[in-house]
């Protein structure tokens, strides 16, 4: 039969075709494209509602090809909450930066994990505030300067950076909890995976489940795209390890007294 | 009487910074300023503009629909801008990033191939520094003095960069200068009256 | 069905059931804690979903979910917690979705106190949030009114899509009457199906895009332009007022909201029995405000007064409605106290004698 | 034999394509695009290998890929 | 000192510590993320701390403790976020505690957009939060002026115990113009020591405790009471506007503050340059609101026409301030829309033609 | 020279001698007096500044014979952070019970601790709302009826219950985090120990410090005080062990991935 | 006419069941009622209180600052409530709780020992019960036969209780009626009319 | 020789003390005190080994206690 050209990789159905407004280079667009395909594959498109965080990924309702809700400013935890009660048929996602999702929206992330609601959040760690220029985010790494942290983070003024995966894998409540990071080719293909598996269990009306994807920001990170891949792999991931940090068939790994 | 001009280009051409350059000069002149950027939701990497008011009385509207004066570094500031400018103004056309003429013919249109100067003088980062002295030439809004020395001062901590800026500013003004001379002396006059 | 005495704030729950609603998402907090606590109970036995949120803040945007999902839903809660959701409000307002917040107002500023109050009236009418927007704000004088008005407000939530406050002063929730839940009423508009929901993109509607960001300014003031358009034909539509008096001789005209103006109404036949001709208009909606019947009803007294618990916010409406046409007066008590009959008829008396002092500005 | 097609309309000029091909065969233009960037083109379609890695970089799905005959990729995708 | 050429933002943040605030808590947004920017590295300079809250509500928390331990401070946001600190204003103002805080204010409802607006007015007079209270609202129409009056702010919070806003269009915050801060600069008012702050109990003084809480209703409606005396005294004594050409003859008088206020000081030339006589009044204060000053100026125009980058919310005021004694006009745009001179001009012109209809109630 | 008799338990200097508004056999007012004892023996009661909760607690200011600022519900660590900040001489403490910490205050909580804000944290864990009148908490144990859990805590719609200090252990900014109790006389002694030295790392400028402690709450729990105690003891020790989870010497504690 | 009391007591006493017994009476009766209990800020297990309205025209206000009657269930209440009852008015104090006689003369005092009276039912519990029937008995506001089935339906789920608690709330309607015939008869005629 | 002391109108009842005593030498009196509750007594004082229990208990602080001597304290507080 393959006479003809097959396509075997196209513009996944789930991802409307608009240019986004993200910059030259930065891994948001893998992560748009990860989650369409996803959707795809599983073939839940037509009833899953994505909700859309205050970031850079602000218009994301613009781009995936599902229903979406725009959420405030690291409510969308609370948001998807509220959708999925309502409709537990539903799919739902939630698309968070890390201003929102581990600054602002710390409780609402935490709440919705512990509660185990049934939904899906993508949380992009870009170690800065991308949208509003530069700013330190909770994520920031010890010495990075933002707008906001002119002479670098200051560990002993601002703390260290919080590991969001790590810090909601500790909860009792089950859930699928992963990191997985995009900016090699081959990390993509295995957060992918990870996707795949977050979205499967919210299918299968298991579990909370979260992808914390590190991400680029060239134009806030000062570095041309590559460099900021690099950047990236030298610093951030050393303290961001990627794997699997819970599921819901483990155990409880709350920290026992010293 | 007031004097208002909007600089427009590309991200990294330098609007803003000719913008705040201008008002800076018009400041040291004792004259009053405003300057005000656009902050609108572009795309990153997209156009940047900012309106600058330079008058001898306390500015009223910092927002300038009609502006007396374009400085239009590329072709998407052209669009956007060139209706806007009131008639008998002077739009400035930065050829070396734009590919047609003006459409308006009840304004003085001044060319300068900012980019190319640039280059000319071996100094392609100061395009935007052309640009300057060529709209200043062009308007006669400040005065040319007040201009170098803030050149002098904003590259103050590396001073190789001093001596190339001046050139860039002085080459960008002598390509303009005397091109629109009713708008220019209407500004001188005012300035004095 | 046979009147049974409820609570003011169990009432509104059942009211909020029998209005087709499923979904509450609220937090704890004095004294408007019978109402999540009577739904915990009563929600899962009609198959409906109780969630006590981890604050107002997340609550009022379970409810933003819920509602852009297509569903009836509330909140309430009591004024510190009310102002944690204002931010919610403003997104629930310019993303047009039909929601219900019940507010059992306490004593404030700050932490105040947990006794009733009124002094949230601006907040609720003017726009505690921020941009213009308007919220429908329903103020119940009794429980049976309280349940009536939760019906109504679910439907002019939907009719409108926009959020719709019912504002009750500590007394409502905790008060017990007579409550009756009528099984053949209509609802008060015909409720278009909502097909901007999201509710999953089967491509047989355009997609629904639940939002309030428009990042061109010449969209954002069209969408605004259409919500004053909105917030217009509620004004002209939706305006709910009650007069106790009117067609009578009157040389003061009471006006009071919730409990307060039954309270006045008890002060009227006092005074009454003592020749002095009195009477009362009770707005029913505070948003949209019965300015053109208070106008008209001011122009037969000699003089107006306000009678709030607060110290003077109704007040304002009040002086825009009667526009300096009349001498308007005010007396209000905060902190929990209440107004009392005895104190409303005697301020009244001072109004006449000229020993009360008119109110000019706000 | 893969084919790689680069939309050159979509193309955002970041790079990361022609960095991550294992062949190198990608390049940047020297034309701008409408959106005025300079865009990735493929420079020598034959050495291509048909790994996708170039798909799965581009930020911008400016990249697909068809293939004739069947291919199999060390990575399931 | 020379005059400098600076952003709204800078100089709002300049001003603050050469008025000797060291303390900064805040969370950024655009279009005022150059005010913590600035701080993050000039505060480090002077000795002072700059913390980048994890949120709005927070920030607002942060700057309640820093201010009940006696140090000026302040925090900075726009109008999403402020709705945020709404609890927590009320809380300030419930507990007396001087506090700055800045709203550059962005387009809304919602997320709304980026752009400049005036559409939080009636949150920032009118009490945004639960409770009666009032803050004192400063609105500066100049960078020069907002470096001024953030200085005057951090004085008046401390005499009156008070939370004080700086209430700003994104104009205000984005724009550069010449600024001078004097040396020679006086507190506007004499501030006694801050023997309430909770500073350590060393017996020497009663025991500090910063709080809004009274349970009794009679000790909370006292603390009312003492607090609508304080704004009273406020009313009173801190009324701030500018007249322009009120003392001559116009037919329409123009109602603007902030940068619109220059706008409508643009239109006016143009308009008398045209023979049409108009006036200003541009309210410095929005609370105290200029009301006498505004019924006076109204009373030698034919009409009253307020400008506003909103749907129309100081129009209330300016209608109780007129008291229906003449026809009073709005033109306002919404959603980041500026208004032009132009604009302006041809309204008042509609509205001497009679093309222009009256707006009755808000 | 004991001749005499030497008093050897008394009030507290940093108590103030008034009869709380707490119900009888209420554990809270252990928790006050051991506070206090602490401020005595560390001689800072004068440089104190205590945050007092919206809860139970709300009128704690009444109590501790310190200057009090009340902070509004969940607030404490932002209005103790501000405090510290002002007056970095000041030793500060916040008393939060479990729905103000846990519930409403969770962003404030973690990211107190994550700045390593030097304050300490005296955290009430009675596994229930008192204060409004016995709703769930975020620590409510499953299946235990509370006036919003009619049929007890349903973990599968509400989550497990949250063990905060587990969850604030994992942060990697250094902090003391103990947890003890107060339900047996000795359990009390040893969390004296505790908040001894929680609060002695903030007089020595060391880190954040946060003693949670279980406690009870008769009343709403509807059981006479010596029961609740043995409720407490049964049902909530085995799920919220007691001792020592982070000290600013040991090391980073973050879950690794699966 | 409308006729309102304040029932108070102890936290455990039974003061705000009492009220809404009567309320539920009213209702029953075909009159308008209001219940609103206290909810200020007490210590737990201090003092509770409500006020009870029974009209036959729709209530006014619910709060009552001079009620027709009191039931005083120990001091504290008949401390702070004794001087706010109206002249004429009634004052039932269980005199198991309080030890001391009401100091007002220009109202009707009646007294029964409503926890006596229980323990020597052999139900020490139905003190309340008691309680109420006295001041059924005293004010006559309601009929005691809807008083008694509405007994039987609160305790409807535990038949045994039914009787013991009718036979408290008969023994206390037996030891007030007719005890303060002139405000019974003022309700009774109001009731009627 | 410890000696134990009940502030009576500090005490609310709760009976805490009288449970935890080891010596049991601690009960509830039949009289209210001015707050209204039945409060705690020291039943025999000599018994008492001065351990501290019921005065560590106490949520109200009502118990304080003294000694004449020199005494051992199996705990540290
Ligand atoms: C209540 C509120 N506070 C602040 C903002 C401003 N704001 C917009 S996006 C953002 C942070 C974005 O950072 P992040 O979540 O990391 O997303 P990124 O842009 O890096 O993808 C902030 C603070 C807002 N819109 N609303
Ligand atoms: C913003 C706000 N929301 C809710 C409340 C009501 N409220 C007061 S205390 C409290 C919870 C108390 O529980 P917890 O913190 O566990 O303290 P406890 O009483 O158990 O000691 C709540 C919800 C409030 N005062 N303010
Ligand atoms: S600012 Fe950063 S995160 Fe945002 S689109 Fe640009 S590169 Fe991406
Ligand atoms: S498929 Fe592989 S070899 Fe071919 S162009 Fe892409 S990255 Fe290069
Ligand atoms: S990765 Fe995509 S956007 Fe980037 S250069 Fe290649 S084709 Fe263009
Ligand atoms: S309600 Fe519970 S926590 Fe509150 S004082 Fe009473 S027993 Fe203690
Ligand atoms: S000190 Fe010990 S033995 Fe003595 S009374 Fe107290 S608990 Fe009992
Ligand atoms: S522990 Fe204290 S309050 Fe309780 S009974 Fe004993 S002395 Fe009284
Ligand atoms: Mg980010
Ligand atoms: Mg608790």
């Amino acid at each position: 039969m393959p006479s003809q050209a097959q396509a075997v990789f196209r513009y996944p159905e789930a991802l409307r075709e608009v240019t986004t407004h993200y910059c030259p280079g930065c891994t948001h667009g893998v992560i748009h494209r990860l989650v369409a395909e996803v959707l795809d594959e599983l073939g839940v498109r037509q009833r899953t509602v994505g909700v859309a965080p205050v970031g850079c990924a602000v218009l994301a309702y613009n781009y995936f090809a599902t229903d979406m809700q725009e959420a405030s400013h690291g409510r969308a935890p609370a948001v998807a909450t509220g959708i999925k009660r309502a409709r537990p048929d539903l799919i739902v996602f939630t698309y968070q930066g890390d201003g929102d999702l581990a600054s602002i929206g710390m409780s609402e992330i935490l709440h919705c994990a512990n509660r185990g609601e049934k939904v899906t959040v993508v949380f992009v760690n870009n170690a800065i505030y991308g949208m509003t220029g530069g700013q330190m985010a909770p994520t920031t790494m010890p010495g990075q300067v933002t707008t906001t942290s002119p002479l670098g983070r200051d560990v002993g003024l601002a703390g260290e950076p919080i590991r969001m995966a790590e810090l909601i894998s500790t909860l009792h409540t089950p859930g699928f909890i992963a990191r997985g990071a995009v900016h090699q080719p081959l990390l993509a293909v295995r957060t992918k995976d990870l996707l795949r598996r977050a979205f499967r269990y919210q299918v299968e009306g298991r579990c909370f489940s979260m992808v914390e994807i590190l991400s680029t920001c060239p134009t806030n990170w000062g570095l041309p795209p590559h460099e900021a891949c690099d950047w990236l792999e030298k610093h951030m991931v050393p303290y961001y390890p990627l794997g699997v940090f819970k599921t819901p068939e483990g155990g409880d790994r709350a920290s026992r007294p010293l | 009487m007031q004097y208002d001009m909007i600089i427009a280009g590309f991200g990294g051409q330098g609007a803003l910074l000719i913008g705040k350059m201008l008002a800076y000069a018009g400041m040291h002149q004792g004259k009053e300023v405003s300057w005000l950027p656009s902050y609108g939701p572009e795309m990153r990497g997209g156009t940047a503009n900012c309106t600058v008011v330079v008058s001898d009385r306390p500015v009223g509207s910092p927002v300038i629909k009609s502006p007396r004066a374009l400085l239009a570094l590329n072709l998407p500031s052209l669009d956007k801008f060139e209706d806007s400018v009131r008639a008998d103004g002077v739009i400035l056309v930065n050829t070396s990033m734009v590919n047609r003429d003006p459409r308006r013919t009840d304004v003085k249109v001044v060319k300068v191939a900012a980019n190319d100067i640039a280059n000319g003088l071996g100094n392609p980062r100061g395009a935007n520094m052309v640009a300057l002295g060529a709209f200043v030439g062009a308007t006669g809004v400040v005065d040319m003095k007040e201009v170098e020395s803030l050149v002098r001062e904003t590259f103050s901590r590396k001073p190789a960069l001093v001596e190339v800026n001046l050139k860039a500013v002085r080459a960008g003004f002598e390509a303009a200068v005397g091109t629109a001379p009713a708008v220019a002396e209407a500004s001188q006059s005012n300035a004095n009256g | 069905m046979a009147k049974k005495l409820m609570k003011g704030c169990e009432a509104i729950g059942e009211a909020a059931i029998r209005a087709g609603c499923k979904l509450f998402f609220g937090y704890p907090i004095t004294p408007q804690n019978e109402i999540p606590e009577y739904l915990s109970h009563r929600l899962p036995q009609v198959g409906g979903t109780f969630v006590q949120a981890e604050s107002e803040v997340a609550a009022s945007n379970m409810i933003y979910g819920a509602a852009g999902a297509g569903e009836r839903v509330f909140t309430s809660s009591s004024s510190p917690g009310i102002s944690l959701m204002q931010e919610a409000v403003s997104y629930l307002a310019g993303a047009e979705l039909p929601a219900v917040l019940v507010n059992i107002m306490r004593a404030g500023p700050g932490l105040g106190g947990i006794l009733p109050s009124q002094a949230d009236y601006l907040q609720a009418t003017k726009g505690g949030g921020h941009g213009d927007y308007n919220v429908i704000v329903l103020a119940p004088w009794s429980v049976q009114e309280a349940a009536d008005l939760v019906a109504d407000a679910f439907d002019l939530a939907d009719y409108y899509r926009n959020p719709v406050y019912i504002l009750g002063d500590g007394l409502i929730g905790q008060m017990m009457e007579p409550v009756e839940f009528r099984e053949d009423r209509k609802p008060v508009r015909e409720i278009p199906p909502k097909t901007w929901a999201s509710t999953g993109w089967k491509g047989d509607r355009p997609r629904a895009v639940v939002n309030s960001l428009y990042l061109d300014a010449d969209t954002l003031e069209k969408h605004n332009r259409d919500l004053q358009e909105k917030y217009h034909r509620i004004r002209r539509d939706e305006v709910r007022y009650q007069g106790y008096g009117l067609d009578q001789d009157y040389d003061v005209l009471l006006v009071a909201y919730g409990t307060v103006a039954r309270v006045c109404l008890t002060a009227m036949e006092e005074l009454r029995d003592q020749g002095i001709q009195v009477a009362i208009l009770r707005p029913v909606t505070l948003f949209p405000f019965p300015y053109d019947a208070l106008a008209n009803a001011a122009a037969k007294a000699k003089a107006v007064l306000v009678v709030e618990l607060s110290a003077g916010q109704m007040l304002q409406d009040v002086q825009l409605a009667v526009h300096g046409s009349r001498p308007v007066h005010f007396h209000g008590r905060t902190g929990g106290n209440l107004v009392t009959p005895e104190e409303a008829a005697s301020k009244v008396r001072e109004v006449l004698d000229g020993r009360s002092e008119e109110v000019r500005h706000a | 034999m893969p084919r790689i097609e680069i939309d050159k309309d979509r193309c955002k000029g970041c790079e990361l394509c022609v960095k991550a091909c294992p062949q190198q065969i990608l390049g940047m233009t020297k034309d701008l695009n409408a959106k005025g960037y300079f865009y990735a083109a493929v420079k020598e379609q034959k050495r291509c290998i048909g790994c996708r890695i170039c798909c799965v970089t581009c930020p911008d799905v400016a990249i697909s890929m068809s293939v004739h005959g069947t291919m199999v990729h060390y990575f399931r995708y």
